[in-house]
C-alpha cells in the first residue's frame, strides 16, 4: 500500500513537481466547496430552528396568557 | 350552429389580433420615442466603437460584422423593456388576459408591433452603418437578411424574459440578464453567416439554420411568454 | 401513479425518508471523497506528459460533468411544479440553482487553473465547453437572481420554473451552436479538451470514485438544503412545531 | 381571522346561479384572509363586498376573475366549474380593478376602440356616446395624462356603457369620483342589474342601491 | 442666535444627507438585483465580443480596452435607469423635492448610493474580463483607475439624462440617447490613458484630465439635476 | 369655467394668515381652470377644497406647495411670498397627494424613517407608535408591495402623525380608506387645527369636521 504512494518525501508531496502552489489551490477550492455546502445549510438549520422556537415559545405565552 | 359560433368567434379573434397590433403601433407612434430610440440607440452604439477601439479602417471593417450584430442585439434587448410594462402599470395587461381569445396570439400581435417598430428600422438603417465600419460590400446583403431573421427571434425570446420581469420595480437589467445568453446563439449565426460571405462561401446553411430557429421562436416562444405573463399578474 | 406523486408530493414524508437516508449517504459521501482524494493526491501517478497535473483534472472532471446535471434537475422540477403544482419540486429547484451555480463556477475555476498549466492561458474563447459553461452560470444566476427579485413564492415558483425549462433549451442550443461555431472558426486553438489526456487505469478509476463522490455530494447538499425549506416553508403545520419543539 | 357568509346556500352550487363559489380558501403571507366563503350572485343581483383595509376584498375580486390562482375551494360560472369554460366566462365578464387599464399617452376613444374590441365588435359613435355620458364630451381626443384622476376613472367607466357583458367585477370604481360621477355610476349599477346582468363591487361607501346585497370579509 | 441656528441646519443637512443615501442603499440591497445586475450584466456583454467579433486572442488583446470601457458605459447607463424612476412613481420624489434642505445634496446623496451599489462592483471585476480579453497586463492599473475615475463621472452625467425623463412612459432607450453622447469625453480619455500605458507612455496626463472632469461633475451635475428633478415632476 | 371665490378677505395679504392666495390663475391646454382665485387660510383652520372631477383641484394643491410653477398670481406663507422663503415653508409643510410617497419593496418602518427624516429628527418609538394608531400593527415589518391599496394609503397617513408641520396639504387623502380609517383622518385634521396648525384638503367626501371652511372650484 505505502509502496504505491508516488512521493518520496513530504516536500515533495507539497512541491508537486512543481505545480504545488495551483494543485493545491484546486485541492483548497474543493474543500472550501465542500465545507461551505454542507456547513452552511446545517447551521441555517440551527438558526431556523432556533428561531421558529423562539417565535412558538412567544406564541404559548401570549395563548396561556389569554 | 356549432360551425357558425366558431367562426363568429374565429373572426372577432382576427379583429382582436388586429385591434391590440394597431393600438400598440398607435402607441409607439405617439411616443415616437419607441421608433426612434432603438435606432438611435444603435447608431450611437455602433458610433462608439471607432471611437473606443480604432478608427483605422482595416480593424475596424475586421470587427465590423461582429460590431453591427452586438448593438443590434443590445438595441433590440432595450427596447423591450416597454413591451409590457406600461401595460402592466396602467391595468391594460389585466384586460389582455381577461380577452376570451387565446393569449398566444395577442401575445404574437404585440411581438409583431414591437418588432416593426424597434427591429426593422435597425435592419434597414443597417447598411448604412456597415459601410461606416467598413464591411466589405460582398457581405451586405447577408447581413441585412441574418439581421431580417434575427431581430423576430430575439424580440420573440425577449418578450418571455420581458414577461416574467413585469411586475419587478428594478428594470433593464435583470433582463438583460435572462435575454442576453439566450440570444448567444443566435448571434453566432448571424456573425458566421456574414464571415462566410466574407470569405465568398455559401451563408445559405446558416440563414437556414436561423430560419428554423425563427419558425421555433414563433411558435413556441409566445406560448412561454403568454405563461409568463399570467404569472406575472398573479 | 398519482398516489405515490401526491405522496412525494409531502413535504413531510420527504422529510422523514430524507432523515433516514442521510446517514447513509454522507457515509458513502464521506468515504467515496476520501478515498478519491487521498487516491488523487497519494496514488494517482504522474502522467507522462503533465506530470503531477493529472490530480487537478479528477476534480475538474468530477465536478464538470456533475455541474451538467442541475438545468435537467431544473426543468424536470419546473415541469413537475406547473403541472402538479407540486411544492417539493419547486422547493428542490430553488435549491438546486444556488448549488448549481457553485458547480459551476468550481468547474471554471478548477478548468482555468488547469488551463493555466497545460494551456499556459486561465482562459480560453475557442473551446466550446469553457463558453457553454460561462453561459450555464450565467443562467443560474439569473434564475437565482429572478427568483431573489420575484417577493412573492408563488409567482417565484412558477416563474422560475418557466425560466428552467426554458434555460434547458438555451443551454442545449448554446453548447451545439458554440461548438459548431468553433469547429468553423478555424481559429489556431491551442488544445481541444480531449487532445492528450492523461491516461492509464488509475487514472480512470480515480475519476469514476470521484463522479461518484460528487454526485453523492450533490444529493446530500441538496437534501440538506431542501430539509431546511421544509422547515422554513412548513413552519406553521403541527408536524414541524413538533419537531421545533423537540429540538 | 373569521368570515361572514352571505345568506345564500351553502352546499351545492346554485346551477341557476351566475356566479357562485363554495368554500373558498385563501391566504397571503400566512394570515389567513377568508375561508369557508360561500356565495352565490344571480341575474338582477348587485353584490357589494365589504370589509375593512386589508381584508381581502381585492383579492377575491381578483380570484373570481381568474387573475389570482392561490386558492383553494371551486368557483362556479352557469353551474360549472370556471377553469373548464374561461373562454365564455372571459366573453361575458367585465373587469375594472384599482389599476384602471386606461393607457397614458392614448386618448379615450383610442382606449376604448381597443379595450372594447378585445369582446366585442364595435363602432365610433357607440364609444362616443359611452363618453359623452360619463362627462368626457370634449375631452374624447386629449391624451389621458392631460386628464385628472377622477377624469381618468371615467375613461374606464365608459366601458361599462359601452359593454354587452353579463357580468361587472369592479374593484372600489368610486374612487376619486365627484359628486354626480357616484350617482352617475350608481344608476349605471341599477340599470345592470335591472337588465338582467349581475354586478359584484368593492366600495367603502354606502351604496343608493335598492335590493343591495352585501358580503362582508374580515 | 443666526450662527446656531444654521448649525441646526446644518447638522439636519447631513442627517437628511445620510438618510438619503442609506435608505436607497436600503432598496438596492432588498431588490439584491440593482447590486447583482450591472455587474451581471458588465460581464455578459464582455463575452459576447469574443463570440461576436473572433476568440482569437491576438485580435482580442487589441480590442480589449475598448470593449471594456464601451460595456462599462452601457452597464453604468442602463443602470441609471432605476435611479429616480421608482421614487417618481411612488411618490417619493415629491416628498424629496419638497425637503426644506438643498436639492444639490439629495441628488448627491443619490448619486453616491447608486456609484456604490452599480460603479464600484463593474470597475473591482474589471481586471478580471481585462484578463478573458487578453488585455496586455501592463495596462491593468491604468485600466482601473480609469475606471474608478470614469465610472462616477458617468454616474453623475446620467443622473441629468434620467432626471429629465423621469415622467417619460418609454424608458431606457431616450436615456441612453442622451447619455452615451455625453459619455463619450469620458470614454476618449478612457480608452486613450490605457493605450497609452500599453505604449509605455504615461498615462497621468489624461487621468488628470478626467480628475478635472470628475471635479466639474461633481460640483455642477447634481445641480442640474435637481434642476430636471424640479422640471419633471412639475 | 367661472371660480368661487371663498370668504375671506379679497385685496391684500392677511399677514396673519398662515397661508393665502392672491389672484391666482391657471390654465392648461387653454382651458382656464382658475382665475382671480383668492384665499386664506389660518392657523386653526382647515379648508376643504371641493369641486367636481377635472375642476383643478389637484393642480391648486401642486401649485402651493411649489410643485408647480404655472400659474400667475401670488402666494403668501405668513404673509411673504413663498418663492422668498422657500426652505422654511417646505420645512413646516407636510404634502401627500394623489401617489402616497411610499416605496414599495421598503417596509412602513423603513419608509417613515426616511421620509421624517428629511424634516425632522425622529426615532424609532415615534414611528411605532405612529404606525400603530393607524391601525398597522402586525405589519410595520412587511414590505409595503404586499400592503393593500388602503394599507399603504395608511402607511403614508402615519407620517401626519409623526410630523410636527404646520401646515398639512393633502390630495384625497381618504380614498381606499374604510370607515374607521376615514374617522381616524377626520380626527386627525380636527386634532391638528386644535393644535395650532392648519390643513388643506381635497376630497369627494362630506367631510364631518366642525368648522370646515370650504372653497369650491369649478
Ligand atoms: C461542460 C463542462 C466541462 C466538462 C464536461 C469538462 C470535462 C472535461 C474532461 C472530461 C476533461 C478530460 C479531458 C479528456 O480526457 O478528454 C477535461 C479536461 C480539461 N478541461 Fe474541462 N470540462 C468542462 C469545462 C471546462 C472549463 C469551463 C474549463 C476551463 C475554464 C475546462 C478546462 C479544461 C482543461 C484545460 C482540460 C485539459 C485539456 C487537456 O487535457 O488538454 N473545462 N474537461
Ligand atoms: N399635464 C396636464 N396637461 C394638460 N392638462 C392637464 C394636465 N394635468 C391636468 N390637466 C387638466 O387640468 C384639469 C384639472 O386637473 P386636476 O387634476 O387638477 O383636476 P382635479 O380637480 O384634481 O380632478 P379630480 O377630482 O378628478 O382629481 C383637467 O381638466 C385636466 O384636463
Ligand atoms: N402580494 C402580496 N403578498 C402578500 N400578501 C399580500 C399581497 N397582496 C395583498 N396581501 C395581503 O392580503 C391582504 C388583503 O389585501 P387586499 O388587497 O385583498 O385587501 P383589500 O380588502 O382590497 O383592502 P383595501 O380596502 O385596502 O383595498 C392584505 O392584508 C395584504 O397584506
Ligand atoms: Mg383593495
Ligand atoms: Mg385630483
Amino acid at each position: 500500500m505505502l509502496e504505491a504512494i508516488q512521493f518520496s518525501s513530504f516536500s515533495e508531496f507539497i512541491h508537486m513537481g512543481g505545480y504545488g502552489f495551483k494543485i493545491w489551490s484546486v485541492y483548497g477550492l474543493f474543500a472550501i466547496f465542500i465545507a461551505a455546502n454542507l456547513l452552511l445549510p446545517m447551521r441555517k438549520r440551527k438558526q431556523i430552528l432556533r428561531e421558529q422556537k423562539r417565535r412558538l415559545t412567544i406564541n404559548d405565552e401570549i395563548s396561556r396568557n389569554i | 350552429m356549432t360551425i357558425e359560433q366558431s367562426t363568429i368567434k374565429q373572426t372577432t379573434m382576427a379583429a382582436a389580433f388586429i385591434a391590440t397590433l394597431k393600438r400598440d403601433l398607435l402607441i409607439s407612434f405617439k411616443k415616437k420615442n419607441d421608433v426612434v430610440n432603438p435606432f438611435m440607440f444603435f447608431v450611437i452604439v455602433v458610433s462608439l466603437f471607432p471611437i473606443g477601439i480604432s478608427p483605422d479602417s482595416d480593424r475596424l471593417s475586421e470587427i465590423a460584422a461582429g460590431v453591427i450584430w452586438i448593438s443590434v442585439l443590445l438595441a433590440s434587448m432595450l427596447s423591450m423593456d416597454n413591451l409590457y410594462r406600461s401595460d402592466y402599470e396602467d391595468g391594460s395587461l389585466e384586460q389582455l388576459l381577461l380577452s376570451p381569445h387565446p393569449l398566444f396570439f395577442m401575445v404574437l400581435a404585440k411581438n409583431l408591433s414591437h418588432w416593426l417598430v424597434s427591429g426593422l428600422p435597425v435592419v434597414l438603417i443597417s447598411p448604412l452603418l456597415a459601410y461606416m465600419l467598413n464591411l466589405p460590400q460582398a457581405a451586405y446583403f447577408t447581413l441585412i437578411c441574418s439581421l431580417l431573421i434575427g431581430t423576430p427571434i430575439m424580440s420573440l425570446v425577449g418578450s418571455i424574459a420581458v414577461a416574467l420581469t413585469v411586475g419587478l420595480g428594478s428594470r433593464g437589467l435583470i433582463l438583460a440578464v435572462i435575454t442576453l445568453p439566450m440570444s448567444v446563439p443566435v448571434l453566432i449565426f448571424g456573425t458566421l453567416s456574414v464571415q462566410a460571405s466574407l470569405n465568398n462561401t455559401s451563408p445559405a446553411g446558416y440563414l437556414a439554420l436561423m430560419l428554423a430557429m425563427l419558425a421555433v421562436a414563433v411558435s413556441l416562444a409566445p406560448l412561454a411568454s403568454a405563461t409568463a405573463l399570467r404569472i406575472s399578474v398573479n | 401513479m398519482w398516489l405515490w406523486f401526491s405522496k412525494l408530493g409531502s413535504p413531510k414524508w420527504f422529510y422523514e425518508l430524507s432523515g433516514r437516508w442521510l446517514p447513509w449517504l454522507i457515509a458513502a459521501m464521506t468515504i467515496f471523497i476520501t478515498v478519491g482524494v487521498i487516491w488523487g493526491l497519494l496514488y494517482l501517478p504522474p502522467d507522462y506528459q503533465q506530470g503531477y497535473t493529472s490530480r487537478i483534472l479528477i476534480v475538474h472532471v468530477a465536478v464538470a460533468g456533475t455541474s451538467l446535471a442541475f438545468f435537467p434537475l431544473m426543468a424536470v422540477a419546473g415541469v413537475i411544479t406547473m403541472v402538479w403544482r407540486m411544492k417539493l419540486a419547486d422547493m428542490v429547484a430553488k435549491m438546486a440553482a444556488p448549488i448549481g451555480a457553485w458547480f459551476s463556477f468550481l468547474t471554471l475555476a478548477t478548468g482555468s487553473i488547469w488551463g493555466s498549466i497545460s494551456w499556459g492561458t486561465w482562459w480560453e474563447w475557442t473551446d466550446a465547453r469553457l463558453v457553454t459553461m460561462l453561459f450555464q452560470l450565467f443562467l443560474l444566476l439569473g434564475v437565482i437572481s429572478l427568483r431573489s427579485a420575484l417577493e412573492d413564492q408563488d409567482k417565484a415558483a412558477k416563474a422560475c420554473a418557466l425560466l428552467s425549462i426554458v434555460g434547458l433549451i438555451n443551454v442545449v442550443v448554446i453548447k451545439y451552436s458554440v461548438e459548431w461555431w468553433n469547429v468553423l472558426h478555424q481559429v489556431a486553438s491551442p488544445v481541444s479538451l480531449s487532445a492528450d489526456s492523461p491516461n492509464g487505469p488509475q487514472f480512470w478509476i480515480a475519476i469514476a470514485i470521484m463522479i461518484v463522490a460528487m454526485y453523492l455530494f450533490l444529493s446530500v447538499s441538496l437534501i440538506l438544503a431542501t430539509r431546511n425549506e421544509i422547515l422554513q416553508r412548513e413552519r406553521r403545520s403541527q408536524w414541524v412545531q413538533d419537531l421545533v419543539r423537540q429540538s | 381571522m373569521s368570515s361572514a357568509i352571505s345568506e345564500s346556500l351553502r352546499d351545492e352550487p346554485n346551477s341557476q346561479a351566475m356566479l357562485s363559489a363554495q368554500n373558498l380558501f385563501c391566504e397571503r403571507d400566512e394570515r389567513v384572509l377568508f375561508s369557508e366563503l360561500n356565495f352565490a350572485l344571480d341575474k338582477g343581483q348587485v353584490l357589494q363586498v365589504q370589509g375593512s383595509n386589508g381584508s381581502g376584498k381585492t383579492t377575491l375580486m381578483r380570484i373570481l376573475c381568474g387573475l389570482n390562482d392561490s386558492y383553494e375551494g371551486s368557483i362556479y360560472w352557469h353551474g360549472e366549474k370556471i377553469e373548464r369554460q374561461t373562454e365564455s366566462f372571459f366573453a361575458s365578464l367585465l373587469y375594472i380593478g384599482h389599476r384602471a387599464g386606461v393607457s397614458k399617452v392614448l386618448t379615450p376613444i383610442e382606449n376604448l376602440r381597443w379595450s372594447c374590441s378585445l369582446k366585442q365588435q364595435i363602432d365610433d359613435e357607440q364609444i362616443l356616446s359611452a363618453l359623452a355620458e360619463v362627462g368626457l364630451r370634449g375631452f374624447e381626443e386629449s391624451p389621458c395624462y392631460t386628464l385628472s384622476a377622477g377624469q381618468q376613472q371615467r375613461v374606464s367607466l365608459a366601458r361599462l356603457l359601452a359593454s354587452p357583458a353579463q357580468l361587472w367585477v369592479l374593484d372600489e370604481p368610486f374612487t376619486t369620483l365627484d359628486r354626480t360621477g357616484v350617482a352617475l355610476l350608481e344608476k349605471m349599477l341599477q340599470t345592470q342589474a335591472a337588465s338582467g346582468g349581475a354586478v359584484l363591487v368593492t366600495t367603502h361607501h354606502k351604496l343608493d342601491i335598492p335590493a343591495l346585497n352585501i358580503l362582508s370579509l374580515g
